[in-house]
């Protein structure tokens, strides 16, 4: 169902996506139900000369099970919804896949930067790659990443990955996620961070190998990088004008 | 404040502004909150503009800057809840029907009653006057997490973050005055007879919202003492730096924020059990049962405000368990909807104005309801937290808490406030120029949500998932809707000024309901009742075969 | 339908009237106002421990910073509990023997008076070896939990002298003097949590 | 009697299936820092959650017997 408003990219959209159409069913029969009795209770009991009104207590067993049934049938559809809901956050959340790589995130205000190894293969050396506002991702390769902030509090969020994680100030938070398809997504923050969170955009290049590894020669060669920084777009451009303003 | 007027026995300031008559108090209170709610909806008119239109200047404020949108944002949610439906729900609605209610003459401690009418004045004043100063208003969100708030640096609205947490500080206070108030009233003050079910649902219904409030009010005080701190005098509790820890704010904020939704969905969900019954001339459909419901509430909600942080940095395992208790919520809370829809059945329905508003906060506080599993859920949550599904899902519970039951409220004790009648056509213009154009904000939003919008975002330029031209035409949708619903909102708010003067004479039961407060005159004298009255009956007893009347009000003995 | 409701039973009779034993409406009010304040405290207590379990190093308090007088305050708790028996005595005289009530008040008061005394000298000790609110959480927690404290200590000894000063005229306010007690004592139990938890 | 025991069996499995725990890899307190500074977290947690609940329900008791 979410799938329809936007592109799932990653292993556990699809988990999620599911778990939001359960629960779209469930709660949506129950909505239906509920209020065509409200709207054929108030017409059907609506006010006729002649007849009277019936006095009912809510105690008569006939007349409770009317509600007690139904109740009890919704405690049973609350466990099916609660049951898949914790395994989905286990998996994403609670469980520790094999990492293949690490990259570390870092949000500040108003930008996300990156920091990933280099050629080499190890985070903290001399030829790490760190880039502003594009994270370069291989597809189908599990990531590991490494959450700070630098100022105030974030949140590292991509809607098509169906990732989102605060990132504390003075704490380094970690989770993973696995992207199953090549592409550009959105990268925002969804916690608001002062005057500049709409500037807080960024994008996640999800790639097949050859163009990371192709991408990786050009990152790690700074000449190559400087002529490649993207333009601030123009939309982008005044909006920052604004933000100055 | 002091006593000037030279004719201390009546004198117009004596009587309507240093009085300590609980329904003048109720009325200070509801004309306050009103006056904030012109203001919160002017907010929401400037950022929905916005948000439709962005970058084009707005008819009545001019161009929004990043900076001022995040303060309108900020005011409008802290004013619709702190100083709208706060106020109107529990302290107007508390203060003019619990005295009336339970037959007695005042609340139990009537200068405490005005004394904390006046520390809430004052918090309103104090934050519209934080509009004022240098810097603006606080625009950090409702929430304001630290550091952002804690800190002029991060927030460039340092002056409106201190008065920001002043005025909620007061307000606070304010309020927990009021509750004291409440709670011993209804205890101690019961006309003869009354026992406990024979009180009025939302006698109950305060009283526990009161009693909610005040367990769960004292750390967020303690909370904005230590941000006050940290604005003010630069100590460091929510600074990482210095050994504090940001998340300790979220903590003791939703701690209160939680239960605060439940303190004004009870107040709301009594005022509709009133309404239902009257127009449909029903006895509540197992008075007892949605007690019990309504005292489960009470207890869980303290149990689920942790859902608010699922991604916030808290331990997974914590969301586990608060996943489970917040949709154990969802077990009390469809049991007394499921009430409530019965409570017609059988009935012979009205539909005067207040019952429109009635059945329709039943049927859209549904939706909210239901909206709210997908966020209860862990694991749905990861995606939808913080998105505009999360906005539509509480405008949902909060628009038929704060506004249709307030309607319906108003509309129907209105004869009792005032001795006359509210006009029953422009009622109804009213009720559906506002119940339509509700959901064509708020449906188009649960979409652009599932789409991935997030919060408080001032211009989507550049997300490019987020700026699709079909979401966009959405956000415009929903402004379309909003723009409509405010129109509407003059024709409730000529219907009240005309009808305080021109309206039809109210006799003193024009519903022919059963509950006290309409045995006496409307508008009450001061004192209320002539003579206090003694009880024989609960306060729903309608249609009760083998009488003529079909109903029989609680002073009646036979 | 088929089986009729039960109609409301005829209460004509009134239920036995409970009016003798409600409480006071003032002891009832503080009662609840006290909850707010139990969970006001606890919050600040809780943060606190948070706080210190997360020291850096587990060093707490941290390094540099000055020791609490341990001891010192030790006395000074005797003291507040004192004044809370004093307290709890001059109420079971009052109703007899009103006079040795009265003295009993007058004591209570005065240990009230010196505690607070004696934890502003404590103060300004402390502020003078360099323990201040904005250097770290430690100082920071300790003046608001202990300021806090001090600040509802100084309320309730007002309250209980004003009483105090009414009932020596003649009036008879045993509400009253039950509401401010039962604040008093609530400032008295609470200040040996804070104790063990800010000095130990 | 024996459906009775398998439905506390289901419950009691229901109450430990949040809390296994895994490695917990968003967690803060319990990656970083030490397993004492989480087990904290959620001490106090308990106490301020069960804390008013304590408070009113003893006041409502307390109040009850009283009048009973």
């Amino acid at each position: 169902m979410l799938e329809r408003y936007l592109t799932g990219a990653s292993t556990y959209a699809h988990s999620i996506d599911h778990l939001f159409l359960l629960i779209a069913a469930l709660v949506g029969f129950w909505l239906i139900v509920a209020e065509i009795a409200l709207f054929w209770l108030s017409f059907k009991f609506r006010r006729k000369q002649g007849r009277p009104t019936q006095y009912v207590t809510g105690e008569e067993k006939h007349l409770a099970r009317w509600v007690t049934i139904p109740h009890l049938l919704v405690i049973v559809c609350d466990i099916v919804i609660l049951v898949p809901a914790l395994i989905v956050w286990f998996n994403i959340k609670q469980t520790n896949p094999p990492i293949e790589q690490t990259v570390r995130v870092f949000g500040q205000q108003w930008a996300w930067s990156f920091q990933q190894p280099g050629p080499d293969g190890i985070l903290d050396t001399a030829d790490d790659i760190r880039t502003v506002g594009e994270l370069h991702v291989t597809v189908n390769t599990t990531y590991r990443f490494e959450l700070r902030s630098r100022d105030v509090v974030h949140s590292f969020a991509v809607p098509s990955f169906r990732l989102k994680q605060d990132a504390l100030p003075g704490r380094t938070i970690s989770g993973w996620f696995r992207p199953n398809r090549v592409g550009t997504y959105d990268i925002q923050c969804t916690q608001i961070c002062g005057i500049g969170h709409a500037l807080m955009a960024g994008r996640v290049i999800v790639e097949t190998p050859q163009e990371h590894a192709a991408w990786l020669i050009r990152a790690s060669n700074p000449a190559l990088a400087e002529r490649e920084s993207p333009p601030a777009s123009a939309t982008g451009a005044s909006i920052v004008a604004e933000v100055r303003r | 404040m002091s006593t000037q007027v030279p004719h201390a026995e009546q004198g117009i300031f004596q009587k309507y502004f240093w009085s300590t008559d609980h329904k003048i108090i109720a009325m200070q209170y509801l004309f306050t909150g009103m006056a904030m709610g012109l203001i919160g909806g002017y907010l929401a008119y400037v950022f929905r503009m916005q948000l439709a239109f962005p970058g084009h200047s707005v008819p009545g404020f001019g161009i929004v800057t990043p900076g001022e949108y995040n303060t309108v944002v900020t005011m409008h949610g802290s004013i619709m809840i702190f100083w709208v439906a706060m106020p109107v729900l529990i302290a107007a609605f508390g203060n003019f029907l619990i005295p009336l209610m339970i037959g007695c003459d005042d609340m139990a401690f009537p200068r405490i009653n005005r004394l904390s009418y006046q520390i809430f004045l004052l918090s309103a004043v104090v934050l519209v006057a934080s509009f004022l100063v240098k810097g603006g208003a606080f625009g950090g969100a409702w929430t304001s997490y630290p550091p952002l708030s804690a800190s002029g640096a991060y927030n460039l609205t340092p002056l409106g973050a201190s008065l920001w947490l002043v005025a909620v500080a007061l307000e606070f206070v304010a309020f927990l005055l009021g509750g004291v108030n409440f709670i011993v009233t209804a205890m101690n003050s019961r006309a003869p007879g009354m026992t406990m079910y024979d009180i009025p649902m939302v006698v109950w219904m305060i009283v526990l919202a009161s009693i909610m409030f005040m367990a769960s009010v004292g750390p967020l005080i303690a909370g904005a003492v230590m941000l006050l701190f940290d604005q003010t005098l630069k100590t460091g509790f929510y600074d990482p730096a210095r050994g504090g820890d940001p998340l300790l704010w979220q903590h003791l904020f939703w701690f209160f924020g939680h239960p605060e939704v439940y303190v004004v969905l009870l107040p709301a969900i009594g005022i509709v059990a009133e309404l239902l019954t009257v127009f449909a001339r029903k006895k509540l459909f197992g008075y007892k049962t949605i007690l019990y419901t309504t005292w489960a509430t009470v207890i869980i909600s303290f149990l689920v405000w942790a859902h608010h942080q699922f991604v916030a940095g808290i331990d997974p395992r914590m969301a586990n368990i608060f996943s489970v208790t917040t949709l154990l919520v969802s077990v009390p809370i469809t049991e007394m909807v499921f009430l409530y829809i019965a409570t017609l059945y059988g009935g012979s329905i009205r539909f005067h104005t207040p019952m429109l508003w009635a059945v329709a906060f039943v049927a859209e506080f549904m939706i909210g309801g239901v909206t709210g599993i997908f966020l209860g859920a862990s694991g749905t949550d990861i995606y939808l937290h913080d998105t505009y599904f999360v906005i539509a899902h509480f405008h949902y519970t909060f628009v038929p808490i704060a506004i249709f039951s307030v309607f319906g409220g108003l509309t129907y004790w209105y004869p009792k406030m005032f001795g006359r009648m509210l006009n029953d056509t422009l009622g109804k213009v009213h009720f559906w120029g506002t119940a339509i154009p509700f959901n064509l904000i708020f449906i188009p939003l649960f979409i652009t949500g599932a789409a991935g919008d997030q919060r408080r975002t001032y211009n989507y330029a550049l997300f490019a998932e987020q700026s699709r031209p079909v979401l966009q035409h959405l956000r415009m949708f929903a402004t379309f809707g909003l723009l409509v619903m405010l129109l509407f909102q003059l024709v409730f708010l000529f219907n009240f000024f005309w009808s305080l003067r021109h309206g039809r004479r109210a006799e003193a039961n024009p519903w022919m309901a059963n509950t006290l407060e309409w045995t006496v005159p409307s508008p009450p004298p001061h004192g209320n009742f002539a003579k206090l009255p003694t009880v024989y009956r609960g306060p729903y007893e309608y249609g009760v075969p083998g009488r003529i009347d079909d109903y029989w009000p609680q002073d009646v003995p036979n | 339908m088929n089986s009729p409701a039960t109609l409301p039973e005829s209460r004509l009779t009134l239920p036995a009237q409970a009016g003798a034993k409600h409480l006071p409406n003032s002891v009832l009010g503080m009662i609840i106002f006290i909850i707010a304040e139990i969970m006001f405290f606890a919050a600040l207590m809780s943060a606190h421990t948070i706080a210190r379990s997360s020291a850096l190093g587990g060093l707490w308090p941290p390094p540099g910073q000055p020791r609490l007088p341990v001891e010192r305050t030790a006395i000074n708790t005797g003291v507040l509990l004192l004044s809370g028996v004093l307290l709890w005595l001059g109420n079971r005289y009052m109703s007899t023997t009103p006079k040795v009530g009265r003295r009993y008040v007058a004591g209570a008061i005065v240990s009230g008076i010196t505690f607070v005394s004696m934890q502003g000298v404590e103060w300004v000790a402390l502020l003078r070896e360099g323990l201040t609110q904005t250097a770290s959480t430690y100082g920071a927690f300790f003046y608001l939990i202990v300021g806090a404290h001090a600040l509802h200590a100084v309320v309730a000894i007002v309250a209980l002298t004003w009483v105090y000063v009414l009932m020596c005229l003649g009036r008879r306010l045993p509400a009253m003097f039950a509401a401010t007690q039962i604040f008093w004592y609530f400032v008295v139990i609470v200040w040996p949590v804070i104790y063990l938890r800010v000095y130990l | 009697m024996r459906a009775m025991k398998f439905r506390n069996r289901l419950l009691v499995a229901a109450a430990v299936f949040p809390l296994i725990p895994g490695t917990a890899w968003a967690c803060p307190a319990c990656m970083v820092g030490d397993p004492k500074t989480a087990g904290i977290y959620l001490g106090s947690t308990l106490v301020m959650s069960a804390l008013p609940l304590f408070l009113v329900g003893g006041l409502a008791y307390w109040l009850w017997r009283r009048h009973s």
